[in-house]
């Protein structure tokens, strides 16, 4: 395996859980739902992979579990904002920190430890060896070609299924969804609950799949990374992933440099600046196509 | 694709009898009965909040009604909510458009019946069926164009595609032509009729009488919840139903006298902007400049440019003799420009923030710190200068109704007593009593000595109000009348983008009702 | 959150009574009990010792310490929330507003109180202008102020982390913090408790933004640009100059506070301990649970000021671990975000005028969330 | 909860009472699990009781010894650089009261003030040594936490160590970083596992929390790996060759017996020759050890590995330190 080759690999990697979290975020935003809750849902995930893995002894019913528990923690969202009208960032916000405490509660009451629960028997996600797709698509987890394929399914779904031009219209326009019988609530639920479905996968990924282990506030930010990728990919499934791409190559880059000489610091801090730089260049270029925008208009 | 409408019995397609809702403190419908017949342009009328809408969504299932029976072709029915009631062949164009600005006309049609192929959503059929039920009933509209980009009277005809798609065989109309030119309100008038001839039922609420009295067979009319009168057009007038609405006589249409101007307050000379090319114009102190012109031919841009908040590509703006062609909105503001913008929610007012807070907007600034009792005490006068409907100061501007909040916007900017006032469709949605209200407001302020400047689709409000009036035309003034000058005919063909000389000795292009709207990008 | 008087004491009693923020406070305290009760510990004895582990002589001290960074950050972070405005960056400018602050402190040669001054003048520099730069990525480059403020706090806090470590380390130290500062560069405590003037600093700041949100034209204009953006600009508020400005405001109190942290005890920086603790989002979470209000939010940073450290003394005198305070501050704001819905919906069956176009935006709770985040429109 | 506070009775009527304060929460970090063993131990020989209070960052630090020193407890042990500057704050308002700070030490010397900090660079050089003897590849390499002086004692010594008996080899050190550096196991997996795609065959794990992620690299990757503070080899099987050991029980419970002695106010330096630090190779109890290191074909390992040892005792050999 070529040096290039594991650069890659790890990227795609790294890149897994924020592609998934991601690819939920943009499903709520494409719904009218503004999903900055992606950080706690996954670690919700998380949580309750490692749980269902270790209580039930196999990787699968813990994402399972995964799944669920962040799909029910989702509804937390989804009932707030969607049928109580409470305000989406507050709650996201909320729902990232009770997450953070949620999940380091249980950690000592369920398995009295504190910080970080691993174990040898803790059963982890194996890789699957596709050796015809090389070395850096080969010998990943189940969970990463299955978010190959939800960028797939998602992409054709929102652009030609007649269920994602209605998730669409509901975003767009809910009273105008809602004057022709489809009624917006029901695809935002529904969107929120998939947002948590793939928030726990990704949470299943990154502690079933990446590591073996759980350890309190693991996802580290990761949720936050989705929330930025959704924008700058536009919420459109394949941007999702070329943001997600963007990041982790240079998260990867940066681990690459820090050993030839580039301080810790920099490497740290690459992804986060490359992707705002890329942010400028997107917008740059969408500015450049569209006319100067009056004051008055949309909020900028 | 269209079912063909039922063959005729003997009921009636829409019968309402005793409709009764309230709502928590307002009895917005009591015991109303409608009767439609099929086949027949039926018009509901009534002030602001009479209750017309409140009926129209108990019709469509959008509000579950207290008392009373719903009956379609003389069968009891209930809706529990609108797919319900579209599947028992009603169909309803809203008040305020309900489309989505990014999907295509086809999307639009189709939405939530779309053709399919394989599981997935058809976009040649739909754009087939689309483009072959427009060609039907004559509405001409590009299935593949986005509906973002088109001017409102096209997006009135996606409205009815709509319906027409999912087989209504009664339309119900919430204030269609609100936003419509006389040309675009006639087109419209033109497919309403045929659809009736097809045996289709049209419900039409509406707050014009000259569009019920050209185009409807039979008017109802509510006040405060209740049927005021029940009418066969033909045999009522104009002033009759307007005397049945308010419960008074009103003096329709009235011609205003003429102002004495002075010196020029505003000054406009060879002005660009997005979508507008080469206007010059000027306003006089005391004197009202209208500008006329089917929407989306560059009035708010020309208007958004005057008033600042659009950045100008060429030209001049002068105001009372200072050049404010760069200068800020709020620089404007300072030089002496007040501005009712035509969208009163989404612009003219923060709807969440107090009626107080957003009657204080402007006032604010010069007087150092603000006092609560201050802002409070500007609100009370203003409130009662201008006949504010409001329970008190201290509700949210967005608990106002349509022409309560338009009163608003208008005292808010007529208190400045700005050299030059902008007005931008005053009246649109606003009922006859306080269309009137705000008619005599703005010719007062006139008389006192102050500019305005009138952009309006309402084109009676136009000739009623202006000394002089200019018309816009695909970005530029096409052509200019003088008051006497101005009369329907000549400001529709100008309108039409004929080049009319002000003796209307001009080649007109077509009728009126087949009058081309320019299909260019809307803002 | 308009312009109110005091309507008496007994109204403003039976007010806090029916306010939700109350009931939001009081259903958590349940919620908080049934998961003492099922992991078998006693729900009196553990709030009793969070009352007075955060109130009592022993640890009002800390609350208030406490207090100071997070009081400061959250009208950091009110300040543009107020306009519709999510500054998430926080972390950044606090911690550029200490790297500096401690650069100032360790270099300038000026007598101790000048050298303080400068100190706070110059962490209240560093953090405006590196907030403005947010700003400046939404008025020029079109990203949106939350994602542009939250990526760029990364790498600010990367190089004040790398400055700490190399060029501003401490000689001969394995730790990676800056020297202390020289004798008296320090923030002078009140009386003989732990609590610096820099309390009295962030209190001033809080001040500031009660009075002129109430009573100056500028604040008023910057809570209708937050409750309706396209109002404010066609009445003619500038709305990048005002991001600009608000931005570079909440940059400047981040800031403040992150000076505040290394003039007081143990008067350096030390890398990463301005932000372990999270002030940041508590900040930022108080100043969303009060909509940006600015008296809502000081009381918000107070309550999670006690929760903090009264969790804290909870965990010392009982068994239960005080992630439970954690998560106690965050159901308040989930109920807090459901109840505000609920008690409109409430006031709109007995007052009839009101309707639903105001309760489009809930108590301008929602406000900060319409403009700020649907600001990528075309997303 | 375990690791918290147990006991706190206990003893007679005028039993001693210490008090731990932690930098950090004790959870699954092996270095303050120690402390939390040491500070029982030494209520156990004292017949006193003991607490623990566990902070997370600056704030609840200082909070924590604050409520401490107002139970004032007959001493107050403390883990960890950070609480310098508080213990020495904290020293000067209450001279009667006696403090312990463990791996770290005040710039002033105060009475109250007794001192343990320990030479970790001498173990690690050790484990250096092991694995340059073990690597194939002649490559080794360290993840570490930070990119600071204190965490390169775990980095620089190792590649010094394998460089000692491997002339040639070539090292290399990853940093974890990132948002929580000292609990991010997916990040430390992914560096782990980038030194092994580069050919590195030994690696010092150093990444704290993140350790388990490093030995979970090193099983997919195929490479060893050495552990720290205590017996790492038992939760990851067959991949950990040894361990370095730090033991802060020790110097807990030597500190505290110090200071009730009346000997206070010094600084005791643990090194190899102290036995404050050591490998689990050169420990008693190898064979249940679950360690690579134990296996027969390494005796000689071993043995070179002991002869390195007692030269560093005997002061022949001295280990250049990267925090100095
Ligand atoms: N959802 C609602 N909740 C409470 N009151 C309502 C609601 N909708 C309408 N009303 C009340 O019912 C009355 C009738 O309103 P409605 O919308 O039917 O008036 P309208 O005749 O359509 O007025 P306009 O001409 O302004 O459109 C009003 O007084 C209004 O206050
Ligand atoms: N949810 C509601 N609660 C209370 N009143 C309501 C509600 N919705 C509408 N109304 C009332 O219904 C009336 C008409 O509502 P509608 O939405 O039709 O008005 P509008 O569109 O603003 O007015 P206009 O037709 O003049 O443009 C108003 O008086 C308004 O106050
Ligand atoms: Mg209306
Ligand atoms: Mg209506």
């Amino acid at each position: 395996m070529s040096v290039d080759s594991a650069l890659f690999h790890s990227a795609l990697l790294a890149l897994t859980p924020i592609l998934l979290a991601a690819l939920g975020g943009a499903i709520c935003e494409r719904a009218g739902v503004f999903n900055i809750g992606l950080e706690g849902m996954m670690l919700i995930g998380c949580f309750a992979a490692v749980a269902g893995s270790w209580f039930t002894g196999s990787a699968w019913l813990g994402v399972a579990l995964a799944a669920l528990a962040s799909g029910a923690y989702a509804m937390i969202l989804a009932v707030g904002t969607i049928s109580l009208r409470g305000d989406a960032v507050v709650l996201g916000v909320a729902l990232n920190l009770l997450a953070v405490g949620l999940t380091g509660f249980l950690l000592r009451t369920a398995f009295g430890v504190q910080g970080t629960f691993s174990d040898p028997d803790l059963a982890g996600l194996g890789g699957i060896d596709l050796g015809f797709l090389g070395p850096v698509l080969s010998g990943h987890s189940a969970l990463v070609y299955v978010s190959w394929a939800a960028v797939a399914v998602a992409a054709v779904f929102l652009a030609r299924h007649p269920w994602g031009l209605r998730l669409r219209g509901v975003g767009e326009a809910p009273d105008a969804a809602a004057t022709l019988g489809v009624s917006p609530a029901k695809y935002q639920y529904l969107a929120v609950l998939t947002s948590g479905l793939l928030c726990g996968l990704a949470g299943a990924q990154l502690a079933l799949g990446n590591v073996t282990l759980f350890s309190e506030n693991m996802t580290a930010g990761r949720g936050w990374i989705a929330v930025v990728a959704v924008m700058l990919g536009r919420a459109l499934p394949l941007g999702v992933l070329l943001a997600g791409l963007l990041f982790g190559v240079a998260e990867a880059v940066g681990f690459r440099l820090q050993g030839n000489g580039l301080p810790q610091q920099a490497a740290d801090a690459a992804p986060y600046v490359v992707t705002l730089v890329a942010l400028f260049l997107s917008t740059a270029r969408r500015k450049r196509r569209k006319r100067p925008e009056p004051l008055v208009g949309a909020a900028s | 694709m269209t079912p063909p409408p039922e063959p005729a019995g003997d009921a009636p397609a829409v019968e309402l009898r005793g409709i009764t809702k309230e709502f928590p403190g307002t009895l917005a419908n009591d015991r109303v009965d409608l009767t439609v017949r099929r086949g027949e342009i039926h018009a509901l009328m009534g002030e602001n909040g009479a209750g017309k809408s409140t009926l129209m969504s108990v019709l469509y299932g959008l509000q579950r009604p207290d008392a009373g029976q719903i009956l379609l072709d003389g069968l009891e029915v209930s809706f529990a909510s609108p797919s319900e009631a579209i599947a028992a062949g009603l169909g309803m164009v809203h008040q305020s458009f309900k489309l989505f600005p990014s999907f295509t006309v086809a999307e639009n049609v189709v939405y939530a019946a779309e053709p399919r192929r394989f599981g997935l959503a058809d976009r040649a059929e739909a754009v087939r069926r689309v483009a072959a039920l427009a060609e039907e009933h004559g509405l001409a509209v590009d299935p593949a164009a986005k509906v973002g980009d088109l001017p409102v009277g096209v997006r009135q005809r996606v409205e009815i595609l709509k319906l027409l798609y999912r087989g209504a065989r009664t339309l119900i109309l919430d204030e269609p032509t609100a936003v419509l030119t006389p040309a675009e309100a006639d087109a419209l008038f033109g497919v309403l009729r045929s659809l009736a001839d097809e045996g289709r039922t049209v419900l039409l609420v509406t707050h014009k009488l000259r569009e019920v009295m050209e185009g409807s067979d039979a008017v109802t009319v509510l006040r405060d919840g209740r049927v005021a009168a029940r009418m066969r057009t033909a045999d009522t007038s104009a002033d009759g139903i307007a005397a049945a609405m308010t419960g008074r006589a009103v003096e329709l249409d009235r011609m205003r006298p003429a102002g004495s101007p002075g010196g020029e307050v505003l000054s406009v000379a060879g002005l660009a902007t997005d979508g507008v090319r080469d206007v010059s114009l000027t306003v006089r102190a005391g004197e009202i400049v209208g500008i006329a012109g089917v929407a989306g031919n560059g009035q708010s841009e020309l208007v958004e440019a005057v008033a600042g908040l659009r950045p100008v590509a060429a030209g001049r703006v002068t105001l009372d003799g200072r050049d404010v062609t760069d200068a800020t909105a709020a620089e404007h503001r300072a030089a002496g420009l007040a501005y009712v913008p035509e969208d009163r929610a989404a612009v003219g007012t923060a709807p969440a923030a107090t009626i107080a807070e957003n009657l204080a907007m402007g006032h604010h600034r010069g007087h150092g710190l603000l006092r609560p009792g201050r802002l409070r005490e500007h609100a009370r006068v203003l409130i009662e200068r201008f006949g504010i409907k409001a329970a008190s100061a201290d509700h949210a501007a967005g608990s106002l109704s349509g022409g309560n909040l338009q009163k608003l916007v208008i005292g808010r900017e007529l208190a400045h007593e700005s050299s030059l006032l902008i007005v931008e469709q005053p009246t649109r949605g606003v009922d006859i009593g306080a269309v009137q209200t705000i008619h005599d407001r703005l010719v007062a302020h006139r008389d006192a000595g102050h500019a305005i400047l009138l952009v309006s689709a309402e084109l009676s409000e136009i000739r009623g109000l202006s000394d002089r009036v200019l018309v816009m035309y695909e970005g530029e003034i096409a052509a200019e009348f003088t008051r006497e000058e101005a009369d329907e005919r000549r400001l529709g063909l100008a309108m039409a983008g004929a080049a009319a000389g002000p003796d209307g000795s001009a080649s007109a292009p077509g009728s009126l009702a087949e009058a081309p709207v320019p299909a260019k990008e809307a803002r | 959150m308009a312009v109110q008087s005091p309507a008496g004491g007994r109204a403003a009693g039976a007010r806090l009574l029916r306010s939700p923020a109350l009931h939001s406070v009081v259903a958590a305290v349940l919620v908080g009990a049934l998961f003492l009760v099922g992991t078998g510990a006693d729900p009196f004895g553990a709030y009793g010792s969070v009352v007075s582990g955060a109130l009592g002589p022993d640890g009002i001290g800390s609350t208030l310490t406490t207090g100071t960074s997070i009081l400061g950050l959250a009208v950091a972070l009110a300040l543009p929330m107020r306009a519709g405005l999510l500054n998430l960056g926080g972390d950044g400018q606090l911690v550029l507003g200490g790297i500096s602050a401690a650069a100032t402190g360790l270099y300038v040669p000026l007598p101790a109180p000048l050298a303080v001054l400068a100190a706070l003048v110059a962490g209240m520099l560093a953090g405006a202008a590196y907030a403005a730069l947010a700003a400046v990525c939404q008025n020029r480059f079109g990203v949106p102020l939350l994602v542009s403020s939250l990526l760029l706090s990364y790498p600010a806090v990367s190089f004040a982390s790398y400055l700490a470590r190399f060029p501003l380390k401490e000689e001969g130290s394995s730790l990676p913090q800056t020297r202390r500062l020289p004798e008296g560069v320090e923030l002078p405590a009140l009386g003989s408790s732990t609590v610096t003037v820099g309390l009295v600093l962030v209190v001033l700041a809080a001040g500031v933004f009660v009075f002129a949100d109430a009573r100056t034209a500028t604040g008023y204009e910057i809570r209708m640009t937050g409750l309706n953006p396209r109002f404010a600009a066609y009445a003619g508020v500038d709305r990048p100059r005002l991001t600009l400005r608000l931005m570079a405001l909440s940059g400047a109190v981040a800031g403040l506070v992150g000076a505040i942290g290394v003039l007081s005890f143990p008067y350096r920086f030390i890398d990463g301990s301005l932000t372990a603790a999270g002030h940041t989002w508590t900040g930022l979470t108080a100043a969303l649970l009060a909509s940006a209000a600015p008296v809502g939010t000081a009381l918000a940073a107070l309550f999670f000021a006690a929760l903090d450290v009264g969790g804290l003394a909870m965990e010392r005198a009982t068994e239960v671990p005080r992630e439970l305070t954690q998560v106690l501050q965050a159901v308040v704001i989930v109920f807090l975000a459901a109840r505000l819905r609920l008690t409109w919906r409430r006031a709109a069956k007995s007052a009839p005028t009101t309707q639903g176009a105001a309760a489009a935006v809930p108590a301008g709770a929602s406000a900060p969330a319409e403009t700020s985040v649907r600001s990528e429109g075309d997303l | 909860n375990a690791a918290a506070k147990d006991g706190g009775s206990g003893g007679g009527g005028n039993g001693k009472a210490f008090t731990l304060v932690t930098p950090d929460p004790v959870a699954q970090n092996e270095f303050l699990k120690l402390a939390v063993a040491g500070v029982k131990s030494a209520a156990k020989a004292q017949g006193g009781s003991q607490k623990v209070f566990q902070s997370s960052d600056n704030d609840s630090r200082q909070q924590n010894v604050a409520s401490a020193v107002d139970a004032a407890p007959d001493v107050i042990a403390l883990v960890g650089f950070e609480f310098a500057d508080i213990v020495a704050q904290q020293a000067e308002a209450h001279p009667k009261q006696q403090f312990l700070l463990v791996d770290a030490c005040t710039k002033k010397t105060y009475k109250n003030v007794t001192c343990a900090v320990f030479r970790e660079h001498e173990a690690v050089f050790l484990a250096g040594a092991e694995a340059g003897l073990l690597t194939k590849s002649k490559k080794v390499g360290a993840v570490d936490v930070l990119d600071t002086p204190q965490f390169r004692r775990y980095s620089e010594p190792f590649a010094a160590g394998a460089k000692k008996v491997t002339p040639g080899a070539r090292s290399r050190t990853l940093f974890v970083g990132g948002q929580s550096p000292f609990n991010d196991a997916a990040r430390a997996k992914d560096q782990a596992a980038t030194l092994g795609s580069g050919g590195v065959d030994q690696v010092m794990a150093a990444a704290a929390g993140g350790n388990t992620g490093v030995f979970q690299a090193a099983k997919s990757k195929g490479f060893q790996a050495y552990g720290v503070d205590a017996n790492q080899c038992l939760g990851s099987p067959g991949v950990v060759v040894d361990n370095v050991l730090k033991k802060t029980d020790v110097a807990v419970e030597k500190g505290i017996a110090q200071i009730l002695d009346g000997k206070g106010g010094t600084t005791v330096s643990y090194g190899l020759k102290e036995g404050g630090m050591s490998l689990t190779g050169l420990e008693p109890g190898l064979a249940e050890s679950k360690c690579l290191i134990a296996k027969p074909a390494n005796k000689d390992v071993l043995q070179r590995v002991e002869e390195l040892r007692d030269d560093i005792v005997a002061g022949k050999l001295t280990v250049d330190d990267p925090a100095a």
